[in-house]
């Protein structure tokens, strides 16, 4: 195995095994905790995609923002600090949420398989999607000339909406501030 | 190819580590799986939250994955899944401050976010 | 990075044909081995090499500024132990006592084996205190430090998270080294140059907030989770400023890679080449403005004075790391120190010229071959002899400690803020001048397109108008800021 | 050039970034261990406790502070993302209006950006109007211990 394979599977493994961590742990804060190690390990599977520029806006806004904005969430909201989150959970939850999460995940392996297949039947195609697409230029500057371009309408359009979210959410926190 | 059935290592045949688009694909697969487990366990709202992260997370590594490899398949240069993948992030973002605006709102008036006891549709 | 392993293969090839030029058996099967190294090997080297030098660089520069800043706080605040306390020759001496303790029966192997490479050393650290420690006071504090932080004990309370306390510095001190890999440290030895190079850092400094939040989390202590929340609040607060600065030297210079940005302010091809007032600090008004801006958003994410709300110690004890003891303490310290010269970097990086020494005679004599321009005549690739790239090595070492040291000068001269000053200073100030310089800026280029449409000369002509004006903006700022200083106090 | 540098030019330089992260933790590691070696450990209950300016620690440390802190950060993840979709627009900005007949589509692409910065700008006033980034104003409206006010 190539230097680079060993790599990817440290990564691989890195993502998977702390998103499993966000699953399982019990205590909430962990589970922030993991979370944010999983969105370093998806940023660096990003990297092994070559999207440089998806894998730092991964950076500065999943591990900088929404983490801290969820490890804020759980300091406010939970009232006995003594163990955040130390949720039991039920049999009959675990015991659906495992079937269900099983289940997707036996469904989407099928899926995977699927596509595996009218892609070996075609030889050419089963070869070129093996092969890395070196060929496009670096990161950045292609996806500015898409937001200004083909994607100029949804790149307008978000700003509105963050604008609306931030109101929104700015004002049902304001309610909690006056009326306490 | 004269192959009746796939193995679950067939799925990942083919060159292996970064160079094979289907081990992007199982591990998108395996955190859409793990968000799901997460929402549907979580009593706790902000973990379902958290669960709901994984799975758009999981979309957007499928997004970059087929931008990279699928290209040669179609007649897009490859850019769109990342482009894609921006919107889901900026997205996800804004979903993130709402929802835990929200939370914040109920565990103001309930003094729990415990999702099983939020069950009465108006308090 | 790439250079670096050109360049050890080179080493490889010239060795092998130098061993083969002895046309003997015996080199021969050297030169063959020699061969046979695989390509991977050098990969491996040229990329652990370098890590390896600014990892353990950063750590040298970290233990430096603590003695600096004690020397500097000495200076200004007249404390007497860094000015003028001295033992005279303590490092020989230090040795020479170890050693004679080591031969003594009884002691441990470990102790034996130090001695055996202290021993032969001990004529050299004579030397050593002969030129150095006698000279300077305060050096035995800063060792008697440094020991005291290795031998306290490690106490991590029992009502703390155990996992998170233990992982907190170590996510603190990840982000402060992961910036060090695109720090444009010369135009040939860097470690690497990214793409999306300062996007990269300003991605991988605001790692260190989930870190903090943390450490003041896993404490289970009040002050510790009260400094965290502040100082999450304050760093996350002030990355908005900052990243609105970044993107103005993007929109500048046209690139994002940090060798780019330092190459786009050599400035243009004829007698102005290199030369300090090319750089946008000097050059361009609008990143004149943002240059207070961008060193107060990297006051306020190093947590320094006056931005120290976070571990204010007349209210916090120490903020987020009251809790921490002995080494721990010291890991964040050294975060600390390697993020002030991360951010320094940055800003010596899109304010002043990066490694560029700023004498246009010199740049233009350490220049090999021709560089390359662009339409409007702008230097975008250049190449230089070696003993250039050491020079801009040091200059970009020395105009970046500068800068730290503006920000330990800062620290022991200037009160701390209150937290809504703090906040009102980020949200209601820094915010909407930094948006405006952003539009500026661009509107400033969409003009200057207009008006040369596309001619070298023209373009000329207006770079060095706006030079101009930049200047008196910069005089302006300074002499603001002398102004604000002489203020008399209400 | 060599083969695998031309291949995996921009992938190797990560692994510059990833063997610094592998670094940190090595050097946290290293430090902890030499001190661990050399420091005398006696942990006692006291010792132990948690800090509280030496008097017994009461109730837990994790406790509920002002939500200021949480309107902060909510604040600042919108105004990340938007930054951070700026972010790729920024560099090409200087090559679409520099060179001949840039103007017009440099005045295209000015007004695009405008759009955005300026709801982004709207996004500020919005807040900064309504007083939520003000630190301490709804504390002193509505309940008014003067402590409070300065703590948080």
């Amino acid at each position: 195995m190539s230097a680079e394979g060993i790599l990817f599977w440290v990564v691989f493994l890195f993502t998977a095994s702390s998103a499993a961590l966000v699953a399982t742990t019990r205590n909430i804060l962990h589970a922030a905790f993991a979370l944010g190690l999983t969105f370093l390990g998806v940023s660096g599977i990003y990297l092994f995609l070559h999207a440089d520029f998806v894998a730092a806006v991964q950076l500065i806004v999943y591990v900088g923002g929404i983490v801290v904005l969820i490890m804020f969430g759980i300091m406010f909201s939970s009232h006995s600090m003594e163990s955040p989150g130390e949720e039991p959970r039920s049999k009959f939850s675990l015991m659906a949420g495992g079937l269900a999460a099983l289940g997707i995940f036996a469904v989407l392996v099928l899926l995977i398989r699927a596509l595996q297949v009218p892609l070996s039947d075609q030889n050419s195609a089963f070869d070129a999607i093996y092969q890395r697409t070196v060929a496009v230029a670096p990161g950045q500057k292609g996806l500015g000339h898409y937001l200004l371009g083909e994607y100029l309408l949804p790149f307008e359009v978000v700003s509105i909406l963050i604008l609306g979210a931030l109101a929104g959410a700015i004002s049902l926190i304001r309610k909690e501030t006056t009326t306490e | 190819m004269e192959q009746a059935y796939l193995t679950l290592a067939d799925t990942v045949a083919g060159p292996s580590g970064p160079d094979n688009l289907f081990n992007y694909l199982l591990l998108g697969a395996f955190l859409f799986a793990l968000g799901i487990f997460c929402m549907i366990t979580r009593r706790n709202a902000i973990g379902v939250l958290m669960g709901v992260e994984l799975i758009l997370n999981a979309a957007g590594v499928n997004f970059v994955a087929f931008s990279r490899f699928g290209n040669r398949m179609g007649d897009s240069p490859g850019f769109d899944g990342q482009i894609f993948t921006l919107f889901i992030v900026v997205l996800a973002a804004a979903e993130a401050a709402v929802a835990l605006a929200l939370v914040l709102a109920v565990f103001q008036n309930r003094h729990s976010i415990d999702v099983t006891q939020a069950d009465e549709l108006k308090w | 990075m790439v250079g670096f392993l050109e360049w050890l293969l080179s080493c490889q090839q010239a060795l092998v044909k130098w061993l083969n030029s002895f046309h003997g058996p015996e080199t021969g099967y050297v030169a063959d081995f020699v061969g046979a190294i695989p390509e991977g090997v050098f990969v491996f080297l040229a990329i652990v090499i370098p890590v390896l030098v600014v990892g353990l660089g950063i750590q040298a520069v970290a233990g430096i500024s603590t003695f600096v800043e004690r020397k500097v706080a000495a200076k200004i605040q007249l404390r007497l132990g860094p000015m003028e306390c001295n033992v005279g020759s303590f490092v020989g001496a230090f040795a020479r006592a170890f050693c004679e303790k080591a031969a003594k029966p009884g002691a441990s192997m470990g102790a034996r084996a130090l001695a055996l490479v202290l021993g032969p050393l001990i004529p050299l650290l004579d030397a050593l205190d002969k030129i150095v420690t006698k000279r300077v006071p305060g050096l035995p504090i800063f060792a008697a430090d440094g020991l005291k932080l290795i031998m306290k004990e490690d106490i991590i309370p029992a009502a703390a998270d155990n996992w998170l306390f233990r992982a907190a510095p170590t996510i603190v001190l990840a982000s402060a080294f992961a910036a060090l890999a695109c720090l444009p440290y010369s135009d040939r030895f860097y470690v690497a140059d990214f793409n999306i190079g300062i996007f990269y850092l300003a991605a991988v400094t605001s790692l260190e907030v989930m870190g903090i939040l943390m450490a003041g989390w896993a404490s289970n202590n009040k002050w510790s989770l009260l400094g965290g929340m502040r100082s999450a609040a304050q760093i996350t607060s002030y990355e908005i400023p900052a990243g609105l600065t970044i993107l103005t030297a993007m929109i500048v210079s046209g690139t994002m890679s940090m060798q780019g940005l330092t190459v786009s302010q050599l400035g243009v091809d004829n007698w102005q080449l290199g030369w300090a007032w090319n750089w946008y600090a000097f050059s361009n008004p609008l990143m004149t403005i943002l240059v207070p801006i961008y060193f107060l958003a990297a006051l306020a994410e190093c947590n320094r004075t006056p931005f120290d709300i976070p571990e204010a110690e007349s209210e916090l004890v120490s903020g987020y790391h009251t809790e921490y003891s002995g080494m721990r303490f010291a890991l964040f310290f050294m975060a600390e120190y390697a993020m002030m010269f991360v951010t320094s970097a940055i800003a010596v990086t899109i304010f002043f010229g990066g490694w560029s020494t700023g004498i246009g005679v010199l740049e233009r004599a350490m220049i090999d071959g021709q560089p390359t321009y662009d339409s409007v005549g702008q230097v975008t690739a250049v190449h230089f002899h070696w003993w250039g790239s050491l020079i801009h090595l040091l200059a970009f070492l020395v105009k970046t400690y500068l800068v730290v040291l503006i920000m330990i000068w800062v620290r022991w001269a200037v009160p701390r803020f209150r937290p809504d000053q703090m906040m009102a200073l980020c949200w209601k100030r820094l915010m909407p001048i930094g948006m405006v310089a952003f539009l500026g800026a661009s509107a400033w280029l969409l003009i200057r397109g207009g008006l040369t449409g596309g001619s070298a000369e023209k373009s000329l002509q207006i770079s060095q108008a706006t030079g101009v004006l930049s200047l008196f903006v910069f005089l302006a700022v300074l002499g603001g800021i002398w102004i604000w200083w002489k203020k008399p106090a209400q | 050039m060599p083969s695998f540098v031309a291949e995996n030019h921009e992938l190797m330089q990560y692994a510059a970034a990833f063997g610094l992260l592998v670094l940190a933790v090595l050097v946290v590691a290293a430090m902890l261990g030499l001190s661990r070696l050399v420091q005398n450990r006696q942990p006692n209950p006291d010792k132990l406790k948690t800090y509280e300016c030496g008097e017994d620690p009461f109730g837990s440390g994790w406790m509920r502070f002002n939500i200021r802190f949480y309107m902060v950060a909510l604040v600042f993840v919108l105004f990340d993302v938007e930054l951070a979709l700026v972010f790729p627009v920024a560099p090409i900005f200087r090559e679409l209006t520099q060179g001949p007949g840039g103007f017009h589509t440099g005045l295209v692409v000015f007004g695009e950006l405008f759009f955005f910065v300026a709801v982004l700008f709207l996004g500020l006033v919005y807040v900064w109007r309504k007083g939520d980034l003000g630190w301490a104003r709804t504390l002193k409206l509505e309940t008014p211990p003067p402590s409070d006010s300065k703590q948080g």
